[in-house]
């Protein structure tokens, strides 16, 4: 068995696509069969290189020779220069200027568009039920190093210098809260790993789980050596069978290895893992709440202080950290807090992990260095909008966040740039939306999800969401008035001020998000009783285009309310008073008659 | 007064006992057994309540409470295929509330509700978080990606025979 | 498997692993075995990991290909599920994307046996610490 | 000392004290709802629920709810800036969004917390209302208590009255988000949960929620019926309490003053519960004494200690949480009870009329009353012993509708027979009272000796539980008293572990005894008017001549003309009843 010399990757992403992609691959093909190469060297249409503005892209395989902005007429010289003379074409390199040749071209071409997968280093890469696996990935490495040779305030010192920050929403710094929790003296202590992953549309602590979760056990016990504490506990949504069996063989072998259990590693050290499950409830990734919860009780949140560091599970101090942030812990330990420090912004170090999903490309899960702005990784990484549609905005920091347009498209990510933009980080999930998603409508979805996933504790979040949803639903039906705009702000503004916890404090955002740059939508809604995007289904009227129809009765037959009228072969009429807009009609009819306004 | 008429055999109560005694009865262990209890029986029934609060000795209206709190506890029995449409934010960006329609269409229920004839049942969910493959639908375990409304009369077939 | 003791084991142990993994050949009669790694994390497995992963087994048992199959997580390319990593002795890892059966034939046939990329190759667009 | 600023003031307020009682130390006023403060208790509610409270806080973010929110040094505190004024008008808004408004027919109106804090707000506007949703739920009426929760506002204090200071049980908040709300089970009925009617989530709930069943429009309707002769008995507890509902300060007695407005109402005859009380010393304190004496002989199938029974909250608890004690309490009838079947059988037959058309009516500090009356076996032949209970609060409510100016009443005497006391039953509406009552006979009894004084204050007091050792001649005597139910369970777990060294075991249900019952008027969290009663109920106790109940000399002319003697056959037909099993019992099919 032996590999073709060279292979052609051409990419076949979107937006490459778009670009004469099938002119370039064809005359690629052309040139590779005029010089009699077909059977020695490839051609093969790829996935999304994640470099589309510079696209259309070409790679050399194995070379590693990239080539961006390649027209259709630069086949031949690519074929000739670099497959048969072992030449790259200079021209076409990614432009760097310092750039010499075409192998070094490639590389920076490649961490151009690269993603630095820290916390996902393992995800993909090892069999997540082998602990040799992981150990030969120096697995397990960071705590030996810990335990043998650190203290646990140099530990803590390395965690706060690297400026590790959680990841699971406001951004609090992780070794600062591993601080606090040891200064508080108990016999018992406890590390909780929150992995109740309630942001809908965000999955990176599953894949974390799922595909590395000796990580995360490794990462607790370091955790559990720096604050004290003997025990650790997962607390993890019941909807992730599989991350909940990962992550019990992970548990088991590690005690059997001897990582967990007592005397780790010849050690005084001491620590367990235990699981508790989740129920599905959003509220309870709040600490206070996720804590009643795993105490047997509804995961209602309690004002803080006290923190957890001072009393949390079972009245002991407690470090609660979400998956994520644990993930980061070993690899911080092994190659220090400057490396870490040196990825990232001035207050944003490292890199997130993004669940990208939506009316996107390439869907998918991506970790990035803080500060890659979204342009980079909507249009590059994620391979720009589906459908050649436009993009309209993306929705960061699930139902807590805001949506973020495309002004802001340049903004680089980090905690503070998104919170000053009206959103937040979150805990990674970008959701994105296109022409058609109607900006009223995304924001009363998410008031739909805060008012079902509300605990009812203090009258802010449990009445205040449901009328701001009310309201909204008022809008999108057309009953809207101008003054209800007003409302909604002012009642947001309060929620926003008055609510217990993170859930309702941060779930107007959505709707100031929307109010602040699409109120031209609101305004469409109540004054001229418009969706503009066509997704408010009251606002809707269906018709039928005289000329086109031809009077089959496909719609009238179609029609669950028999709004539909009118003689075979005659033009048909629809009876708006009657129409449930269920856009049956539209469906069945194929002569393009029904049409929607 | 109140005697409880449990509509279970008496292993089944035992059962129950069982669960709890694996739990060390501990009433920090609640949503545990909780979730052991309704992957056992399907469901939480208010007599299973009063089982659980008799051995956890803890108020049975505290276990009612928590049941109530959390969406992943029911107590009405599911269908035999009971399935769960995906309606997080990626989903419905993809058109869940399409799908999730034509499902209640199809089979004539809505969502909570049981088919007459005991196979099926409507619920949501946030998030299975498989967003990659949005819109998403789960018939009891198996995921499906990618649904289309058209493609709902053919997961259904898939459990009618 | 006996407890770790201390760090300079786990060191070893690395060490053996990775030693290990790189000349598998020696307990083999055959020459480098291809490794493959499938991605079944819930979307994989959603999307069909599961019969790909038994159909890669099946065919390369059939056909006699020396090669080591393991299951991984999630490789992030969530659009292209089932993905699969091979690699081939001495060649850099190579990820295919929406890989069913039939692809996963295509796959073995050509890149397997033949070393020639097939279309939906996933390029590799990360760096990680190790 | 932490040294802070509220609203430009300079104050020094200890360390872990809240923004509002630092405030309120201040003399500044800031509204609270779901808060509560039941100090001598020890129980703070302070969920920081309906955020009536914030406040601005200089460098927060966000309000802070003043009733959860710790001082910290140099915290500067602005109580009622424009943004704070603002937030809590539209908090407000949104409760009663929420909320029916039907105030005009409420029971609690003029006496509700949220109304008054409505006012104070100036709220003249309810918006969201051509869209709002309200949330509904199904009323529940039982003998007792009637549950609205329609006009629940989550504030949550029902739930820490029954769970926390009582350990019933009975509560849960249940569901979530908007449809949140507070009910037993299964949203069973109360009368099917494990509730014991003591009427503590009533005390303190601040809208009409939760409500006495009514029955003052009832007794007016009797009243007006020249066919019936209605008469009535009153609580020790009811006569300590009254005179606050007219502005009276918290401890007046106004016994003459209750007995003249009852009989301008038109009541046939006022007698006293404390008459019973006495009854009810003379058949307890008797059972005790047997049980005891057979006890110290070493007869080993006697047990002990023996409990008090004449608090229906109480049974109603150990009928259905400590089944297996069942047959250590007294089998001794309440005074209530024993009071009806007296009056139903010997005052009846006195006054020559029959059982049915006399209507017995009592006006008890207690709602748990309220279902003891009806209980089956508390009826001859479907016709109840006491027809039906009225609180005290309705007493005064009715009192106030008949436009009786309460304040320059005469002060009168109840009737005779059954309106008779002792001291000894006067203390029987505060913790501690009814085991001193008994001791005062039982000593008498058992030593043959007469007592040299007769107050034991080792008994009395409001710690939860309290032991005492009396000298019986020498031979130690140990009790036991626990008031409020949390604490009675307490002392029960203590018995079921063999742990218990008590002879004998006073308990009521509401913390401070009958003082502090579900009936009384509201106390809105002031606890230390719990004491004021009290102190007024043993300075009655003080002011009268006999002081043991033995000695009261128409109970002595009760069991000379009709009862023979303590113990006798009639007198455990009439004043004796037995206790049922209310437990929850698997059954399987």
């Amino acid at each position: 068995m032996t590999v073709k010399k060279k292979h052609i990757l051409v990419c076949n992403g979107t937006s490459c696509q778009n670009v004469a992609h099938d002119e370039i691959f064809n005359n690629l093909k052309k040139e590779l069969q005029n010089h009699g190469l077909e059977e020695s060297a490839g051609l093969v249409r790829t996935a999304c290189f994640g470099l589309c503005e510079k696209g259309p892209v070409i790679e050399i395989f194995p070379d590693k020779v990239f080539y961006v902005q390649v027209k259709p007429e630069d086949a031949k010289e690519i074929v000739e220069e670099h497959i048969i003379r072992g030449k790259p074409v200079k021209r076409l390199l990614y432009n760097e200027p310092e750039t010499i040749s075409g192998k070094e071209s490639g590389e920076k071409a490649r961490f151009k568009r690269k993603q630095i997968r820290i916390a996902l280093r393992n995800c993909g890469v090892i069999d997540p039920e082998n602990i040799e696996e992981y150990i030969s990935r120096y697995g397990y490495e960071a705590l030996g190093r810990v335990l043998d040779e650190m203290t646990p305030s140099d530990t803590i010192r390395i965690i706060k210098d690297s400026g590790l920050r959680g990841r699971g929403g406001a951004g609090f710094p992780t070794g600062l809260k591993w601080e606090l929790a040891r200064n508080n003296q108990n016999d018992q202590k406890y590390v909780v790993c929150n992995a109740d992953e309630g942001d809908p549309g965000a999955f990176m602590d599953r894949s974390i789980l799922e595909g590395d979760p000796h990580s995360v056990i490794e990462a607790m016990a370091i955790c559990g050596y720096c604050i004290g504490a003997g025990k650790g506990l997962v607390y993890i949504r019941a909807e992730y069978p599989l991350a909940i069996e990962r992550l019990k063989i992970a548990i088991n072998q590690a005690k059997e290895f001897g990582f967990l259990g007592r005397n780790i590693l010849d050690s005084d050290f001491h620590f367990d893992i235990e699981i508790r499950y989740g129920a599905g409830a959003f509220v309870c990734g709040e600490e206070t709440a996720l804590i009643h919860s795993m105490e047997g009780g509804r995961g209602e949140p309690t004002l803080k202080p006290p923190f957890p560091a001072q009393s949390g599970y079972l009245g002991k101090p407690t470090n609660v950290n979400n998956v994520e942030t644990f993930a980061n812990v070993p690899v911080i330990i092994l190659k220090g807090a400057k490396w870490f420090s040196s990825i990232g912004t001035e207050k944003s170090k490292g890199t997130k992990v993004f669940a990208l999903a939506g009316k996107i490309n390439n869907v998918g899960l991506i970790e990035v260095p803080m500060g890659i702005t979204l342009r980079e990784v909507i249009f590059e990484i994620g391979g720009g909008i589906r459908n050649g549609k436009k993009f309209k905005a993306v929705q960061t920091g699930g139902p807590s966040g805001g949506c973020l347009t495309g002004k802001h498209l340049d903004l680089p990510i980090d905690y503070e740039t998104l919170v000053a933009a009206g959103s937040m980080m979150g805990s990674g999930g970008m959701i994105v939306m296109d022409e058609d998603d109607c900006m009223v409508d995304f924001a009363k979805f998410f008031l739909d999800f805060t008012v079902e996933e509300s605990c009812g504790k203090c009258t802010p979040c449990r009445i205040g969401n449901k009328r701001l949803n009310e309201l909204l639903d008022k809008i999108c039906k057309g009953n809207g008035a101008m003054e209800d705009i007003e409302r909604l702000y002012n009642l947001s503004i309060v929620i926003k001020d008055t609510a217990l916890c993170g859930l309702g404090q941060s779930s107007p955002n959505p709707v100031l998000a929307t109010l602040n740059h699409f109120r031209n939508e609101y305004e469409a809604h109540i004054i001229d009783k418009k969706c503009p995007a066509g997704v408010c289904k009251a606002l809707m009227t269906y018709e039928i285009v005289e000329e086109n129809c031809v009077g089959c009765t496909a719609c009238a037959r179609a029609c669950p309310v028999g709004a539909i009228t009118g003689e075979r072969k005659e033009v048909h009429r629809i009876d708006p008073r009657l129409c449930i807009k269920c856009g049956a009609c539209l469906e069945k009819c194929k002569f393009n008659a029904v049409i929607v306004n | 007064m109140s005697n409880i008429k449990v509509e279970l055999k008496k292993y089944q109560v035992e059962q129950i006992k069982e669960i709890c005694k694996s739990f060390g009865n501990n009433p920090d262990e609640l949503i545990n057994v909780l979730h052991k209890v309704q992957g056992t029986f399907g469901y939480l029934p208010a007599e299973v309540q009063e089982v659980i609060a008799q051995e956890l000795k803890v108020p049975v209206a505290k276990v009612y409470g928590v049941v109530t709190f959390y969406s992943y506890f029911t107590m009405l029995p599911k269908g035999a295929y009971p399935i769960s449409v995906c309606t997080g934010t990626a989903c419905y960006v993809r058109g869940a509330e399409t799908v999730l329609q034509e499902f209640k269409k199809e089979l004539g229920i809505e969502v909570g509700q049981t088919t007459d004839d005991g196979r099926f049942s409507i619920s949501c969910l946030r998030c299975v978080g498989a967003c990659g493959l949005a819109p998403v639908v789960m018939v009891g375990d198996k995921t499906y990606g990618r649904v289309s409304p058209d493609m709902v009369r053919d997961i259904i077939k898939e459990y009618s025979d | 498997m006996p407890k770790v003791k201390n760090p300079d084991e786990l060191k070893n142990l690395r060490n053996q692993l990775t030693a290990r993994a790189g000349k598998k050949q020696d307990d083999k009669k055959h020459k480098d075995p291809v490794v493959i790694k499938i991605a079944m994390a819930t979307c994989s497995i959603a999307s069909g990991a599961r019969d790909t992963f038994n159909f890669i087994t099946a065919a390369l048992k059939k056909r006699n290909i020396d090669a080591i199959v393991t299951r991984t997580g999630c490789m992030g390319y969530c659009y292209a599920e089932p993905t699969i990593e091979i690699t081939l002795p001495g060649t850099e890892p190579v990820v295919f994307g929406q890989v069913d059966q039939t692809k996963a034939d295509e796959i073995i046939e050509k890149y397997l046996k033949k070393g020639e990329l097939v279309d939906g190759v996933i390029p590799k667009n990360y760096e990680s610490p190790w | 000392m932490i040294n802070l600023t509220i609203d430009n003031k300079k104050i020094k307020a200890e360390e872990g004290t809240t923004i509002y009682k630092a405030a309120k130390m201040a003399g500044i006023d800031i509204p609270v709802l779901c808060y509560m403060d039941l100090h001598d208790l020890n129980i703070e509610h302070k969920p920081a629920g309906c955020r009536i409270c914030v406040v601005e806080v200089e460098g927060r973010k966000n309000l802070a709810p003043s009733c959860s929110t710790e001082v910290t040094e140099g915290m500067v505190v602005h109580t009622h800036t424009l943004r704070v004024l603002n937030a809590r008008r539209i908090v407000m808004e949104l409760i009663l969004s929420d909320h029916p408004k039907e105030c005009l027919v409420c029971p609690k109106s003029g006496n509700c917390d949220l109304q008054k804090i409505a006012i104070k707000l100036g709220i003249r506007d309810i918006p969201y209302q051509e869209i709002s949703e309200i949330s509904t739920y199904r009323t529940d009426f039982s003998p007792s208590i009637i549950r609205n929760m329609d006009k629940c506002i989550m504030c949550r204090r029902c739930e820490t009255m029954c769970n926390e200071l009582q350990t019933v049980g009975a509560l849960s908040a249940i569901n979530r988000g908007f449809m949140s709300v507070v009910a037993p089970a299964f949203e069973m009925d109360l009368e099917d949960s494990v509730c014991t009617y003591c009427g503590q989530c009533v005390a303190v709930c601040p809208t009409a929620a939760l409500t006495e069943v009514d029955h003052t429009n009832r007794l007016i309707r009797d009243l007006s019926n020249p066919s019936k002769t209605v008469i009535v008995q009153t609580a020790p507890a009811v006569r300590a309490a009254l005179g606050e509902e007219f502005g009276l300060e918290p401890g007046t007695l106004v016994t003459g003053k209750m007995v003249s407005a009852l009989r301008n109402l038109g009541f046939k005859y006022v007698f006293d519960t404390d008459f019973a009380a006495d009854l009810t010393i003379m058949e307890e304190g008797t059972e005790m004494l047997e049980r005891l004496s057979k006890h110290l002989q070493g007869d080993t199938s006697v047990k002990l200690p023996i409990l008090t029974s004449c608090c229906p909250g109480w049974v109603n608890f150990f009928e259905s949480q400590f089944t297996d004690l069942l047959d250590i309490p007294s089998t001794a009838k309440s005074p209530q009870q024993m009071f009806g079947a007296i009056a139903k059988s010997y005052f009846a037959s006195k006054i020559n009329i029959s059982r049915k058309d006399l209507i017995v009516v009592s006006i008890m500090p207690c709602l748990a009353k309220k279902y003891e009356c009806q209980r089956d076996e508390f009826k001859v032949d479907g016709n109840p012993d006491v027809d039906y209970s009225i609180s005290t609060r309705e007493l005064a409510n009715l009192i106030k509708r008949a436009n009786i100016d309460f304040i320059s009443l005469s002060d009168d005497d109840f009737d005779a027979p059954l309106g008779e006391s002792s001291g000894a039953a006067v203390i029987f509406g505060t913790t501690g009272g009814v085991i001193e009552a008994a001791i005062r006979t039982a000593y008498e009894l058992y030593t043959g000796k007469s007592l040299e004084k007769f107050d034991f204050r080792e008994l009395r007091g409001m710690e939860g539980i309290r032991q005492a050792t009396i000298d019986f001649d020498g031979t130690p005597i140990h009790i036991g008293i626990a008031h409020g139910l949390g604490k009675a369970r307490e002392l029960l777990e203590g018995i079921r572990k063999g742990e218990s060294r008590f002879h004998a075991i006073e308990i009521m249900a509401c913390p401070g005894g009958c003082i502090g019952g579900g009936g009384q008027p509201l106390h809105h969290g002031k606890t230390e008017i719990l004491k004021k009663r009290m102190e007024a109920i043993y300075r009655e106790d003080q002011s009268k001549t006999i002081r043991k109940s033995h000695e009261n000399p128409y109970i002595i002319r009760l069991y000379e003309e009709f009862l023979g003697k303590p113990m006798s056959e009639k007198a455990h037909r009439l004043l004796h009843t037995h206790y049922v099993d209310k437990s929850k019992k698997i059954i399987y099919i």
